[in-house]
């Protein structure tokens, strides 16, 4: 969508940008589980998150999330739980959602070092480590900076509270590589 | 979901309002309702919400079914709030969800994807202006993505019932794999056809009179994927290329 | 239009030193399943470049100069799903339309004019992904007639339509100004042809008129 | 089978008042588009459910004891796409297979036996998104046929196919032993069928042997 790249950035890519930002937002249809202290959900938005920066590259990959956002400000119900509109920029949560574009950035950008390497199993693991670092540690970082600004909590409590995530994030980490990999058995993805 | 929502016809009141405005007013709702807490307030909100749906024209079943799961979390949200801040908190914040998602259920049933997506383009233009962004290609994008959803939610639903009537398999990976290599491919074919199909594409990105006389590999290819070459398999178009076909710069 | 091109694909063959020229306003395509038809056409429109020789229309490459060509072409997709971008019926055909500059009312007269020449005026409204196979395919078949491209390609438009609607079809494509490249299965579509390929294997062996041409075809099945 | 069968959705109705049963070997089913063929034999598998009247599939309700009865069918979907789940060819003709608990060499075995039936051999370990149109429906036939459940329902099967590939699978039809529901628009290939019911707006409108039946078929589409 930026104008320097747009001579790049063709249909094609395009329709994986918009395909990515559905696959985010189809995501939201699962509901999500709300537990512990923190007003953040437990949600499968992260899993899409990760899986268009490792599969699309961290250009269209941050496209991806940040079409998603704009069309939660357009005001339509694609986060999960039905949410969306200006509100959600107002709640507690906004910290993950603005990190989401960084994080599929990072996560894509670590995955096309990682493409080089030969063997499926070290990139496989290279994999993991891009997804881990950009869709865990990228991505809670964002949130946990942001909730404890608004809320006044201590940083380390909301790190403390945020532990909860943790299980449900690596799972969803893993998921990600072995569903990237299988389907770059089948395609060949240029990741831009 | 939305675009799956059924729209209705040209009769209903909401249905004429431009898309723009609704979509104002909704941004507008959205970025005030959180300060609201009076309980006339929110009585108030909740009936215009009512009526901005009725306003709609759509069957009430059909607005249900809109809205049915949002509801439940919505329900799941309030009792968490009461748990941890009271009836007041609970009621105030199940009220303001379902104001929003009310006011939201209104006005995409009311207008076309289309529509929607010319406002959202309308409003990025001030960004063109000052040169961040090709408003057109972003209004696009965002098509598509609102388009991927139901087309997702279908193919997820193809997979399963032919999972089902062929033998079970029930791991997420064995789904997950299917649906992602069959979406690309769909979106890729769907790219060809708004190629084929679409507008136009304006004067200068193209780079038409470059790629026709030039002879260098990197302008053919900025050429070829100007033309939503199959990224996927562009090293089995050519001799010698990356065996993993990455063009990216 | 073709000269000697070849195509390979993941070290197969797919095409192999086609090289042919078309002037004819109604050309026909047979070959068996998997003999590179589609491919053909996808190549005629640019979205495939052949691996040697060269494909121009109108003297121009439609892989390189894709906007000029696809301008002046349009094109059916055997699978007609892939083909229909908007989620309703009559915002699909408006795809495109706007952009041209049409006014909002040329549009719809256009939109009603194209679905009325395939019998679907009734589905304007309806939901894409509630269609039946026939009804999408005539759905899909409407899109690319709103544009009224002077060129286009036909991969199987018939394939899940009745006796009804292919008669339809086939009358509506002799009566269409149009230039029409036809790929398909159904050999009473192109027995009033102009000319008749058929393809074996990706090479062209047969370029003759439709009796000869479906004649050898069924010789080819046997 | 089918009771005082109707469907209505989104307030139209696709099937008004079906009711009929089969027990004959091969049966066809024609129809306009949009007629509702297709419906019909998703509600004979159970993937919709009626929203009056019954349907019974020996003694069975396809929709509740869907895994009893789809054990004893198998179905051909109209789009092979939607039919096709994994990515190489010989690995979607294993799904299902595995999970009966066939060893591994009669799970290749069975696959090799049906490509060979569809003499699509060369096939096996080609990627289902490279394939052609009509390689791909067969691809989707093996996997059907695979299973070897007693009954089958057929949506379409020889659209996208040739002229030799359509001779082959109508005699594969004609010896095979299980019973087979055809939905079609191929006339030729419900010419020696023991019934054959015509479909119009939702209502069996004829219900004859194929040779009257097709005639009114004809009749219906002038
Ligand atoms: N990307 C690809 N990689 C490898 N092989 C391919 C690719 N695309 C097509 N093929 C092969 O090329 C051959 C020609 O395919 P094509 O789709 O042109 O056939 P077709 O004549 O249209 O057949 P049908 O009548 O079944 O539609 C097929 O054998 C197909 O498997
Ligand atoms: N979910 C749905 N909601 C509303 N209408 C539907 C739905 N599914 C199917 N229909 C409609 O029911 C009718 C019958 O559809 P069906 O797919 O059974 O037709 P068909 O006889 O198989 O036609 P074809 O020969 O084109 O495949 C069509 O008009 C279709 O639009
Ligand atoms: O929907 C929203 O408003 C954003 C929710 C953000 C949830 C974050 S993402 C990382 C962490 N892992 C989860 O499962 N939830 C949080
Ligand atoms: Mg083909
Ligand atoms: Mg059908």
């Amino acid at each position: 969508m930026m104008s320097q790249s747009a001579a790049r950035f063709g249909t094609r890519d395009l329709a994986l940008v918009g395909l990515g930002a559905g696959l985010i937002m189809a995501l939201g249809a699962i509901p999500p589980i709300v537990v512990g202290v923190l007003p953040v959900p437990i949600t499968l938005q992260s899993l899409g998150v990760m899986l268009v920066g490792l599969m699309f590259g961290p250009k269209r990959g941050a496209l991806a999330c940040l079409t998603v956002l704009a069309l939660v400000a357009a005001g339509l119900p694609v986060l999960a739980g039905g949410r969306g509109g200006l509100a959600v920029f107002a709640g507690p949560t906004v910290g993950y959602l603005l990190a989401w574009a960084p994080a599929a950035y990072a996560v894509g950008f670590l995955a096309m070092r990682a493409e080089a390497l030969q063997r499926p199993l070290w990139r496989g693991i290279a994999y993991l480590a891009a997804t881990i670092f950009g869709g865990i540690i990228v991505l809670h970082l964002g949130g946990i900076l942001w909730l404890a600004a608004v809320s006044h909590i201590n940083v380390a409590t909301v790190m403390l509270g945020s532990l909860a995530f943790l299980p449900g994030d690596l799972i969803k980490a893993v998921l990600t590589v072995l569903i990237v990999q299988r389907v770059e058995a089948m395609l060949t993805l240029p990741r831009l | 979901m939305i675009g799956a929502v059924r729209r209705w016809g040209a009769s209903a009141p909401l249905v004429a309002v431009p898309v723009g405005w609704k979509l104002a007013l909704l941004a507008l709702l959205g970025a005030s309702v959180a300060f609201i807490d009076r309980p006339w307030m929110l009585a108030c909100g909740v009936a215009s919400a009512a009526c901005a749906l009725m306003l709609t024209g759509a069957s009430p079943r059909a607005l249900w079914a809109g809205l049915k799961g949002t509801t439940i979390i919505v329900g799941c949200i309030g009792l968490f709030d009461y748990w941890s801040h009271g009836l007041a908190s609970a009621a105030a914040v199940t009220t303001r969800l379902m104001i929003l998602i009310g006011f939201a259920q209104a006005v995409t049933t009311s207008s076309t994807v289309p529509a929607m997506t010319a406002a959202i383009e309308t409003a990025l233009r001030p960004l063109q202006w000052i040169g961040l962004l090709d408003a057109e290609r972003a209004g696009l994008t965002l098509t598509l993505a609102i388009r991927f959803v139901p087309l997702i939610l279908d193919e997820i639903a193809a997979i399963r019932e032919a999972q089902r009537v062929r033998g079970l398999d029930r791991s997420i990976v064995a789904l997950a794999v299917p649906l992602v290599v069959k979406i690309i491919l769909r979106a890729q074919d769907l790219a060809d056809a708004i190629d084929l199909r679409g507008p136009p594409p304006r004067q200068g990105r193209q780079p038409v009179a470059v790629a026709a006389s030039a002879e260098s590999r990197a302008q053919r290819r900025a050429a070829r994927r100007a033309c939503g070459a199959v990224p996927y398999d562009v090293s089995a178009l050519e001799v010698g290329g990356g065996k993993r076909g990455d063009t990216a710069p | 239009m073709f000269s000697d091109v070849r195509l390979a694909r993941d070290g197969r063959e797919v095409l192999r030193r086609v090289d042919f020229r078309i002037d004819e306003a109604r050309i026909g395509i047979l070959g068996q399943n998997g003999s590179g038809k589609s491919t053909l056409l996808r190549m005629m429109i640019g979205l495939i470049a052949p691996s040697q020789g060269r494909v121009t229309v109108g003297g121009l490459d439609p892989h390189h100069d894709c906007v000029a060509v696809r301008d002046r072409m349009g094109f059916l997709f055997q699978t007609p799903d892939n083909q229909i971008v908007y989620p309703i019926v009559h915002e699909d055909l408006a795809f495109g339309l706007k952009a041209r500059g049409l006014s909002r009312q040329m549009v719809s007269a256009r939109i009603a004019a194209s679905l009325d020449r395939l019998g679907i005026g009734d589905l304007a409204a309806r939901r894409v992904h509630e269609l039946s196979g026939g009804e999408r395919q005539l759905v899909a078949l409407a899109g690319v007639l709103t544009r009224e491209p002077p060129t286009i390609l036909f991969d199987e438009p018939t394939s899940q339509l009745d006796l009804a609607n292919r008669n339809r079809f086939r009358r509506l494509l002799a009566g269409m100004s149009e230039q029409a490249i036809v790929a398909t299965h159904d050999l009473e579509l192109v027995e009033d042809f102009d000319r008749v390929l058929v393809i074996e294997s990706g090479r062209v062996v047969v370029d003759a008129a439709p009796a000869e041409a479906i004649a050898r075809y069924r010789e080819l099945c046997r």
